[in-house]
C-alpha cells in the first residue's frame, strides 16, 4: 500500500485530500464531519470580518453532473462568531485551514491574524472568488496586489499561507509569482471559473446574482493547466483544486505538480465518502504504477523538472515515461 | 438544473394556506421536498404535498416576503422546481400516528394517504391556532383517518396545544410509530411524550436551505445536514443535535435561537 | 415556424449557426459541405502567411462527451494555397468568413487583405488561440493591442471584421471594448481555454504540446459569462461561441446577447448533422416560447438592456419575466 | 481518452512489416483503424489487422521516423490507443476477391477472415516488391483462401504487379465484391479492371489523419472525411473525390501529389 503522507507548507497530511473552502466549511461540526470522513485536513469557508448572508437564492444551479455554477456572495458567521466553530472543528484532529477573504491587504492581516489565534495549522487567502464585488478577483488580478496581501499577511502572522490563485486571468502564474515574492508558504489554484447560466425559458440567469463560478469536472483541464504553469514558475508547493471526482484526477493534479488537492463539488455529487473513496483508489493507482510514496510523483510529468520513474516501476512503465 | 413548471391550480386551504399544482415528472417520496424559484425572487425549499403521478403540488403559509409572493402565483404562471431531495418517511410501520401542527401539515398528508394505500391504520392529531387554519382536514377525513383537531382559541376540538391530544393518545393507544411536523417546540413535545415508551418518533425538519446538496452547509444541524440527512430525523438522531428545538442557522452561517 | 433569419455584422444569415474556425474548415469542401449541411455561414480554418504543420501528434484528448482538448498548433496550408480553396466554399452560397491569424498588425492587415480578395463576406481575426507560440493570446490579451491590430486591419479592407476573444483574460468586455474602439463589425466570444490532461499511466501530457485549448459543452458557462459581460459593454453585435451542442444552448447565447453563434465540438461529437437538427429544434424552441423571430430574443436575459417578453407571448411567459 | 496498453506480443511479419498485440476491449470490425500513440512520439492511424475479441492487434511497415519507432516496441511497452474508427467492410457478399499491396494486406487479412467465419469464398491477390515481403500470406492460405502472389522482382509467383494478377480473374471469375488496400496507383488500376463488369469494389484509402473524430479537417477527400467517411470508400464515392489517386494533404493541409 502506498504511503499517502505528504508535507506540505509545513503541515503533514495523513493524505492529500483537503476539503476546500466553502464545502462543508461553515460549521465545526461540518469540518470535523470531513475529517472523519476521511480529509487529510479541512479548509473553512471563506471568514470575512462581519457576517454576510450572501446573495439570495437561487446560489447555485447544476450543469449535469459534470459542473456546477454558484454565487454563494461569501456567506459567513463573521470572525466574531467563529472561534466556537474553529474550536469543534480542531477536536476531529486533522489540521484546520482557516480561509479567509478581505477587501484589502490590512483587512486580510487583521483577519488572518485573529484566525490564527484560534489555533488552525494554516491560513488560505481567497483571492480569488469570481463573483464577490470587492473581494476575490476584484483584489487578485494583479500581482502587485497579490503580493502586498501576501507580504503583510504573512508578516502579521507565523502561520503557513496559502495564496488561493484565479484562473480567471490571462497569467496565473504571475500571480503565483507575486504570492511567493510576498512569502507565501503554498499557492492553491483555482478558483472557480466566471460562469453564467441562463434559464431560456424565464429569459433571465439562474443565479440570483447573474454571474456566478463553474467548478466540478467540468473545470478540471483548466485547473491541471493553471498548476503545470505554476509549478514550472515558483519553487514552493503547490495545492491543485478543481474538479476532481477520481483518483486518477487527483493524480494528475499531482504529476502536474500538486503536493496536496483540495475537493469540493465531488461532495455535492458524491457526498462525504468520496475522502474515503479517493484514499483508497489512490493507493491502489499508485501500488498499480509502481509508486511506494504519493511524494515521488510530485511534478511527474514535467520533463523540465528532470522527474524520473519511480524506482519500482518495470519496463512497461520506464518505456511509457522515456 | 431547474424545470421550469407552468402552475396548473391554485388552492386556497386556509386564510393563510395555499396549495400550488403543476405538472412535474420526477419521482418523489413523501417526505421529500424541492426547491421552488419564483422568478425574480427568491427560491425556498417546500415539502411535496402532493408527491404522486406527474402532478405534484406544494402546500405555502405566509411566512413573510417570498412566501407571500409564492401565494400570488396563479394558474399559468411559471416556477422553477429541481429536486425532490431529502429522505423520507418509513412506510413500513401499521398503526400511524401523526402530529401536525401550522403548515406541518403539508409534509404528513401525502406520507399519511402512501400508508392508507398500504393497508396502514392512521391517526392524526392536528392543530392550528383556529379552526379556519387547520389544513388538509377534510384530506385526513377523506383517506379514512382518525382525527383529531386542536385549537389555539378553542374555536374547535380541544382548546390548547396539540401536543396534549398527542400525548393522549400516545399514553392510551398502541402505535407503531409517531410522524410529526410543526414547530420545533411542539416537536420536542411530541418527543417527551414518546420518551420511555417504545414507540419511534420520526420528526420532519426545517432549516436554511441554499445548495439543498449537501454542500453549502447552510443547513448544517449537529453533525447532519438537513438537506440530505433529513428533513426527517429519528428521536435517536435528534439527541445527538442538541441545536434541535434551540438554534437554527440564519443565511450568513450565524448560529441563532430559534 | 419563427424566422431564424438575423443580421449580423452586415451580414445576411439564414440563419444564426455559424462554423466555427478550425472545424471543417480547411478544405473548401468541407466548408461547402457544413453550408449543405445547413450551416447559416462558414468561417475558415485561421489562416497564416506561410503552410504551417501545426504540432505533431496527439493533437487532441477528448474529455468524454462533455469536451475536448485539442493543440492543433494552427497548422493551415498557408494564405496563398487558400484562394482555391475559398473558391470551392462560395460555390455553396452561403457567407464564408475568413479567419486569420498573425503575430502582429502588419502581419493581419496583410492577411486581411489577400483574404478580402478572394472574395469572402466578412474576416474574424483570431486573436485567441491559447497554445500557439507567438500568436493568438499572445497578441490579443491586451486591449492596446487588439485595438492597434483591429484599427490596422479595418483600415486595410471594406469587409466587416470580427475579433475573436480570448476567455483567459480578467476582463473579456475590456477587450472588446477595444475592438470595438479599434472598428470592428463585431466580436466573437469565446476561443478555447487553456488547458491540459495528463495520462497518468504514461507520466506525461497528453498533448504533443503539453498545453492546449478546451472546447465543448464543459466551456459553455465560461462563454456565456464572456458573452452577457461583452454585451453590456458594447454597441457592436456579438457572435457567442463555447460548447453549443443543443437549440437551447444557442438561445442561452442569444439571450446573453449573442447575434449568431459559432458551433465546433459539437461537430466532433454529433457530426455535421448537428447544423440541421439545431436550426430545427431552434424553431420550435422559439413558437414554443412565443417568439415570431430569433432576434427579438438577442440579449433578452439582460434586465440592464429593458427587453420585455416577446409580444406575442401569454401570461406564463410574462410572469415568467416579471 | 486513450487507454493506455501493454503490448503483450511482437511478431515479425516480414523484414519491414511487425505486428504487435494488445489487450484492447473495445468493439471493432474488420476495416477500421485506432490511433496509436507512441508516449513521447507520433500517434498515427493503424488498420486493426486483429480484431477481434480482446487481444487486438496492429501491423506497421517501416515508412519513416514513428513507423520505425513503433517496430522497437516489444512486449511490456505501452501505448496509448484510442478506436476503433471508421467504417468497416460490408461482409454480406459471398464470393470475394481481396487485392492487397504492401501492408494492405493488414486490414485485409482480418476481413477475409471474417467473410470466411461466414462461409464466404475468398481469394486474394497478393502482392510485394519480393517473396519476402508478402504479407500474411500462411494466414490467408490458413483460412482456406485462393491466394496467389506477385512480386515486383519476380522472386516468387507473378513476376510483376499484382493488379496484372487481379486483372486476369476479375475477368474470368464472377466475384460479388472486390476489396482492395495498397497504394493508390494499384487500387486505380483495380477499379480499371473492374469498370464495365457489375463487380462493386471498395477500397480503403489512407491519409493524414488528426482528430479521427471528423473535425479537424486533416483528412479531408473531395466531400469526404477519410477518418469518418472512410477508411473503405465504394468506386462509386472515389468518382466523386478528384483527388482519389492523385492528391493528398499533408500535415498543413495543403494539397500535394500523391
Ligand atoms: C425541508 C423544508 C420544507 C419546507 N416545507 C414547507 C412547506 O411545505 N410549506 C411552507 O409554507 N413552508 C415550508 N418550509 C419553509 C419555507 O421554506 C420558508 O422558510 C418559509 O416559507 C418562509 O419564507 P419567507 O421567505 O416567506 O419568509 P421570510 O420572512 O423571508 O423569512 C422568514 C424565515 O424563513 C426562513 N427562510 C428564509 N429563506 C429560507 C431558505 N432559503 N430556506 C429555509 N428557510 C428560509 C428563515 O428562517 C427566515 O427567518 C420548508 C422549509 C424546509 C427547510
Ligand atoms: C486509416 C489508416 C490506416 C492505416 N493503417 C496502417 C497499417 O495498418 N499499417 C501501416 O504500416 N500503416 C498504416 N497507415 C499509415 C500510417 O498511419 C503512417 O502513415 C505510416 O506508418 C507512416 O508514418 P511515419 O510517421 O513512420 O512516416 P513519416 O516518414 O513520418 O511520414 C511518411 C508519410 O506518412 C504519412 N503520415 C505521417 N503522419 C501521419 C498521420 N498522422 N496520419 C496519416 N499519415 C501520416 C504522411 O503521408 C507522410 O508523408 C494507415 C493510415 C491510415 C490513414
Ligand atoms: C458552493 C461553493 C462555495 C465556495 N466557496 C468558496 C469560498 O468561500 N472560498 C474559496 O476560496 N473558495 C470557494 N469555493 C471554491 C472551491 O473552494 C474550489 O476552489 C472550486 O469549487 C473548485 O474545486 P471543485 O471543482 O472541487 O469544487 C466555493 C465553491 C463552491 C462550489
Ligand atoms: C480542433 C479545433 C481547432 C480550432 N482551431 C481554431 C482556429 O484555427 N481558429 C480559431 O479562431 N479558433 C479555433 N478553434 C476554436 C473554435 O473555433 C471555438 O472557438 C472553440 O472550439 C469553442 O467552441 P466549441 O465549444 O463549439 O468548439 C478550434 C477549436 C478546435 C476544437
Ligand atoms: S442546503 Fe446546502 S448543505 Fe444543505
Ligand atoms: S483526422 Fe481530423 S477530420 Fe479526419
Amino acid at each position: 500500500m502506498a504511503d499517502l503522507g505528504v508535507e506540505c507548507a509545513g503541515m503533514r497530511l495523513g493524505n492529500p485530500f483537503l476539503l476546500a473552502s466553502g464545502i462543508w466549511g461553515e460549521s465545526g461540526e461540518s469540518l470535523a464531519g470531513a475529517v472523519r470522513a476521511g480529509a487529510g485536513g479541512v479548509i473553512t469557508k471563506s471568514i470575512g470580518a462581519e457576517p454576510r448572508a450572501g446573495y439570495p437564492n437561487p446560489t447555485i444551479e447544476t450543469y449535469s453532473e459534470w459542473g456546477l455554477l454558484n454565487a454563494m456572495g461569501l456567506p459567513n458567521p463573521g470572525i466574531d462568531e467563529y472561534p466556537k466553530e474553529v474550536a469543534i472543528a480542531l477536536r476531529a484532529g486533522a489540521p484546520v485551514i482557516g480561509s479567509v477573504f478581505a477587501g484589502d491587504a490590512a483587512g486580510f492581516a487583521e483577519l488572518a491574524r485573529r484566525m490564527a489565534a484560534l489555533g488552525v495549522a494554516g491560513l488560505e487567502l481567497n483571492l480569488s472568488c469570481p463573483h464577490a464585488e470587492g473581494f476575490g478577483t476584484e483584489v487578485g488580478s494583479e500581482p502587485r496586489d497579490v503580493e502586498e496581501i501576501v507580504r503583510t499577511v504573512v508578516r502579521s502572522t507565523r502561520l503557513p499561507v496559502i495564496a488561493k490563485i484565479t484562473p480567471n486571468t490571462t497569467d496565473p502564474a504571475a500571480l503565483a509569482r507575486a504570492a511567493e515574492r510576498g512569502g507565501a508558504a503554498a499557492v492553491s489554484a483555482i478558483n472557480t471559473l466566471r460562469a453564467l447560466a441562463i434559464n431560456v425559458r424565464l429569459r433571465r440567469p439562474v443565479l440570483a446574482h447573474g454571474l456566478g463560478g463553474l467548478s466540478g469536472r467540468a473545470i478540471k483541464p483548466v485547473g491541471l493547466a493553471c498548476v503545470w504553469q505554476i509549478y514550472e514558475a515558483v519553487s514552493i508547493p503547490v495545492i491543485g483544486v478543481g474538479g476532481i471526482a477520481t483518483a486518477e484526477d487527483a493524480l494528475e493534479y499531482v504529476m502536474a505538480g500538486a503536493r496536496a488537492v483540495e475537493v469540493g463539488t465531488a461532495i455535492a455529487f458524491d457526498g462525504i465518502a468520496v475522502f474515503e473513496r479517493l484514499s483508497r483508489e489512490l493507493s491502489g493507482l499508485l501500488d498499480e504504477l509502481g509508486y511506494a510514496r504519493l511524494e515521488e510523483a510530485v511534478g511527474a510529468a514535467h520533463p523540465s523538472k528532470g522527474n524520473a520513474a519511480p524506482a519500482s516501476a518495470g519496463r512497461g512503465a520506464i518505456s511509457g515515461a522515456r | 438544473m431547474r424545470t421550469v413548471v407552468r402552475v396548473a391550480e391554485r388552492v386556497e386551504e386556509t386564510p393563510s394556506t395555499v396549495t400550488l399544482r403543476f405538472p412535474y415528472e420526477a419521482p418523489a417520496a413523501p417526505g421529500q421536498f424541492v426547491m421552488v424559484w419564483v422568478p425574480g425572487d427568491d427560491e425556498l425549499p417546500m415539502s411535496l404535498s402532493y408527491v404522486n403521478g406527474p402532478r405534484k403540488g406544494v402546500t405555502v403559509k405566509v411566512m413573510g416576503a417570498t412566501s407571500r409572493r409564492i401565494q400570488q402565483i396563479g394558474p399559468g404562471d411559471l416556477l422553477g422546481i429541481r429536486g425532490p431531495y431529502g429522505n423520507r418517511f418509513d412506510l413500513s410501520p401499521r398503526r400511524i400516528l401523526l402530529v401536525g401542527g401550522g403548515s406541518g401539515a403539508a409534509v404528513l398528508a401525502p406520507a399519511a394517504e402512501a400508508a392508507r394505500a398500504r393497508g396502514g391504520e392512521v391517526s392524526v392529531a392536528l392543530g392550528a391556532t383556529r379552526s379556519s387554519e387547520l389544513l388538509f382536514r377534510e384530506r385526513f377525513s377523506a383517506m379514512g383517518a382518525r382525527v383529531e383537531v386542536a385549537t389555539d382559541d378553542g374555536s374547535e376540538g380541544h382548546h390548547g396545544f396539540v401536543t396534549e391530544v398527542a400525548d393522549r393518545w400516545i399514553a392510551d393507544a398502541p402505535f407503531d410509530v409517531v410522524w410529526t411536523c410543526g414547530p420545533e417546540v411542539m416537536m420536542r413535545k411530541v418527543l417527551a411524550s414518546a420518551a420511555g415508551r417504545s414507540v419511534p418518533v420520526f420528526c420532519s425538519l426545517e432549516r436554511h436551505m441554499k445548495c439543498a446538496l449537501g454542500m453549502c452547509d447552510a443547513c448544517a444541524f449537529g453533525p447532519f445536514h438537513v438537506c440530505t440527512d433529513g428533513p426527517v430525523f429519528s428521536a435517536e438522531q435528534l439527541t445527538r443535535a442538541e441545536d434541535f428545538g434551540r438554534f437554527h442557522r440564519d443565511a450568513s452561517g450565524r448560529r441563532v435561537p430559534l
